[in-house]
């Protein structure tokens, strides 16, 4: 069966307030929200607000009993998980310092932190900091020269020394899918903890991160047709159990003295003060919403569109794509040079024809350098992109010479 | 609405207080916070071949949790604290929305099942109860102290 | 001149959304959203999304020249300060958090950090955590009988080996208003460090920190009119300069390689991965709405109801009200017990009359010990509040007593 | 719209790259990026009685960006490196809005003042200068790193 793309855009109201022309070639960088999230969004912060968690009145209740709705629909999408297990973050960045600094007590002198260059520096530099603050060290799992994770070089690495291995699920440069499975088998081997970045993977369907066999899973609310401002952290119910706190604040604690606190058990452990009650609630909406797409076709046709864009794009000379060229390794997200021009003056004229794309180093500067480049374009698809979107980039790409020479 | 939650088999039960007291050399003893509202209960229990004998409570909390402490003292004679923590996973599952009320003496709660908030109210005495098993227990894993 | 209220509660969906009896007395907890608030988080959300701070096509610029043109309205509010010295947060909580931590590296054994008892415990936990950590000693600055902070119990507790103090601005219990320049004079003459927490006394009017003579200065958006979410932390630049970053991630760095990362100046430095845009957006819609009151004349009217509320308040005997008897040294946020019932069973019977208050230790428990007591009954007013409201919760609490015997 | 950005007088101006290069023994030098696409620029130059005399740079950037490091080698002559800090400034203060371009020959920006996000990428080369004064300084306060 065939995706209705057109459905599928009329249930995103950015298109119809956009005038034409306008393709929407950034969502890697943040998705468009979906009308369920906006309406769940518009609807608690306007009708219904009400803090969660402490009040008994009934607008107060009924915030609470949303708010733990929305964590039942994202443990739904991560394949029917414990909700306890669901989270809630400000994004994928607090989800993975999050894991950075609960899991600093297993970190020090002697003990290891395997971390990809395919990162993005939200799954880098959070890790860097709290090595250099416990005495650990940070080891760069390598890529292959097409920009994926380099498996056999990670087992290599992986010994008892590993306390913590950080990947990426999928780059948000070369669009690379990594085999987290493969992964999993190693780390649990030596007794590590796999901390997976699912930022960019999980805009591409339902994850069932129980069976990826990860520990814990950060994704960002924004990129998966919620609201900005939310996000999630899975983790393995029995390691939540054991990590300690990182922020404090409300809602985290079983008691407080100036003495001593205790805290709760997760996920409130973790989710001291207000949280961003909207943003989760855009979050759940949004999880619904995509558990109910039918992801066979929905995977079809992102995986074609991401054929005729690799496929136009290796018929222009200039053009040399960062990632794997096989468009089952990967997903739509494809970050190019166009020689001899700057990334960011190839955007700015794309903007003249309506085509949004992002150029910079896109937050993963040691890949950049892995590929010898500085900065990059990307173009980005999803499930509202159709191949008017690939023909527009394809043709400004045409214009951009004519306009630099 | 919700003063339906206030109706006289509550407040009768909250007042009667069934087994409020202590023991005098208890087998098992837990307390247990509800951190909505620093409510606290103790409980202490005689135990015999694994199964409560006798259960004393003592209790800081609102007319819900002091019902529901009454009701656990007259319910938990003859259980083993793992059937007390059934009964207490059934009671928060009956007040969530399904099935039917885990001991006919627990149905008059039925109006605090459209009021979530509360349910952690309801469920402290049990909860704690559940937690006879492994004295000195109050549900926070040692390492996150 | 007199507030006009009628035009103020036009100015909040809710009023219009929630059907009658609604007597909202919860703007403690969160307040609810202002109508320029709610529309700049739609309008973004829905019909102009992009990422900020990375792209260069008209929407990535409009969205990037909005976020900081929220960042200056903010500044406007906190009275005309530099923009950079506005580091946005997710709420209070981090904002809070983040001092704790950036302040970490001038602690250790020797050193104290200076917490009253009046603090909520997002600005409690936060130190205690961190005291726990590098081995400085939290000492606790007493509360006088009515439930302000004592100077004098403060004064004679600083000295050189203090490296940080923290109060909070008003309480969110007894609503007491703390005298923050006699704090920060107090405090500099030290050289300590002084972090205040504004998220109670922000959404009663426009705060000039630098006049305060604070270092760090945290709020909440949720709190003030604007969204779930987001949230600010000032800091002076001069200080803000000094601080290590604390999350680690997108936008917050120069340039990152395995071996090391440099990272960006403030307020960006502080500001890692992709920011609650939508709220933000909210929050400095909200503070522009702020600005252009009368604060006198919204100052009056909140002094006249909180005057209204404390004496029907002291015409119940069974009622004791924690905090300060004078309106005029405080805000009104209003704990109280009615005795001898418990604070939920009294919330939920007020909810029955439409009256939202909220029951428990309201994150303050120390401050509930210093009053021998676990939980309070609180009502909270917002400059939408009029006299029914008031006379509402006190008819509430006759029918409490009617109920319960 | 932003096809304006790119006409004849910036491209031409990128293309020339005036004072591209390295010095001899530069009496001081400035690295500075712009950490929204990995830029950099390299500024070296010969300072005599405290002003600028010579400038070169060498510059990885975008067009925007090279062009400004053109015109900022040949506007630094005779200026002292506080004096290229205020025009840094005024610069800045102009391509957001307020006043007139703050030297002649950088008019050929304005197309710019509606692309905040492309300010930056003008202005990196004027910023760097600034820094001559204090030479080895990239603009990261040191206890940063
Ligand atoms: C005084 C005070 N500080 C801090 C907070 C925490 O704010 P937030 O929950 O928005 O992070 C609150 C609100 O709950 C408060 O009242
Ligand atoms: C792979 C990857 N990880 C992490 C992030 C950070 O997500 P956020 O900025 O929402 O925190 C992003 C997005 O920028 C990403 O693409």
């Amino acid at each position: 069966m065939s995706l209705d793309v057109a459905a599928i855009r009329r249930d995103f109201p950015i298109f119809a307030a956009q005038p034409p022309p306008f393709h929407y070639l950034d969502s890697a960088a943040t998705a468009q929200i979906c009308r369920p999230a906006a309406e769940a969004l518009l609807r608690f912060e306007t009708e219904a607000r009400a803090n969660v968690k402490r009040g008994v009145y009934r607008l107060a209740d009924a915030a609470t009993r949303a708010f733990e709705e929305a964590r039942a629909r994202v443990a739904r999408l991560l394949g029917g998980v414990d909700p306890r297990e669901v989270v809630f973050t400000s994004g994928t960045t607090l989800g993975l310092n999050l894991a950075a600094h609960t899991l600093a007590p297993r970190l020090g002198p002697g003990r290891r932190v395997l971390v990809s260059v395919l990162e993005h520096h939200s799954n880098l530099v959070p890790w860097q900091l709290v090595c250099a603050r416990t005495g650990a060290e940070l080891v760069p799992i390598p890529a292959t020269g097409d920009g994926r994770l380099d498996q056999a070089a990670l087992e290599a690495r992986l010994d008892r020394r590993t306390a913590v291995v950080a990947v990426t699920h999928a780059s948000n440069v070369t669009g690379a899918v990594t085999d987290v499975a493969r992964v999993a088998a190693a780390t649990r081997a030596v007794g590590a903890v796999l901390v997976v970045d699912g930022a960019q993977r999980i805009p591409h369907g339902p994850v069932d991160v129980r069976a990826l066999g990860c520990d814990l899973y950060a994704f960002s609310g924004h990129k998966m047709f919620g609201a900005t401002g939310a996000g999630v952290l899975w983790g393995r119910g029995e390691l939540l159990a054991e990590l300690p706190p990182f922020l404090g604040g409300g809602e985290m604690i079983a008691r407080v003295t100036f003495a001593a606190s205790r805290f709760a058990d997760p996920p409130h452990r973790f989710e001291a003060g207000t949280p961003p009650i909207g943003p989760v609630l855009a979050l759940g909406a949004a999880a619904a919403w995509m558990t109910a797409l039918d992801w066979e076709a929905v995977q079809a046709h992102e995986r074609a569109l991401t054929r005729r864009l690799l496929d136009g794009l290796a018929a222009l000379p200039e053009v040399r794509v960062l990632g794997p060229a096989d468009p089952e390794a990967r997903i739509g997200v494809v970050a190019f040079t166009l020689e001899p021009h700057h990334p960011h003056d190839v955007c700015q004229l794309l903007d003249v024809r309506g085509v949004c794309t992002r150029g910079g180093h896109h937050c993963a500067q040691p890949l950049m350098a892995h590929f010898g480049v500085e900065a990059s374009v990307r173009a980005s698809l999803a499930l509202y992109n159709d191949e008017t979107d690939v023909d527009a980039l394809l043709e400004g790409l045409a214009f951009v010479r004519s306009q630099l020479g | 609405m919700s003063a339906d939650l206030y109706h006289e088999a509550i407040l009768a039960e909250a007042r009667r207080s069934e087994g409020a007291g202590r023991l005098d050399r208890p087998d098992a003893v837990v307390e247990r916070d509800n951190p909505l509202c620093g409510d606290r209960i103790r409980i202490e229990a005689r135990i015999e071949e694994g199964r409560v004998r006798v259960l004393r409570h003592t209790t800081r909390g609102c007319l819900l949790t002091r019902a529901a402490a009454s009701l656990l003292a007259r319910e938990a004679p003859g259980r083993t604290p793992a059937e007390l923590g059934r009964l207490a996973d059934d009671l928060a599952r009956w007040l969530a929305g399904g099935g039917a009320p885990p001991a006919p003496s627990l149905a008059l709660f039925a109006p605090v099942r459209t009021v979530a908030s509360r349910h952690d109210c309801v469920l402290l005495p049990f909860r704690a109860a559940a937690g006879l098993a492994t004295p000195g227990d109050d549900g926070v894993p040692p390492r996150a102290r």
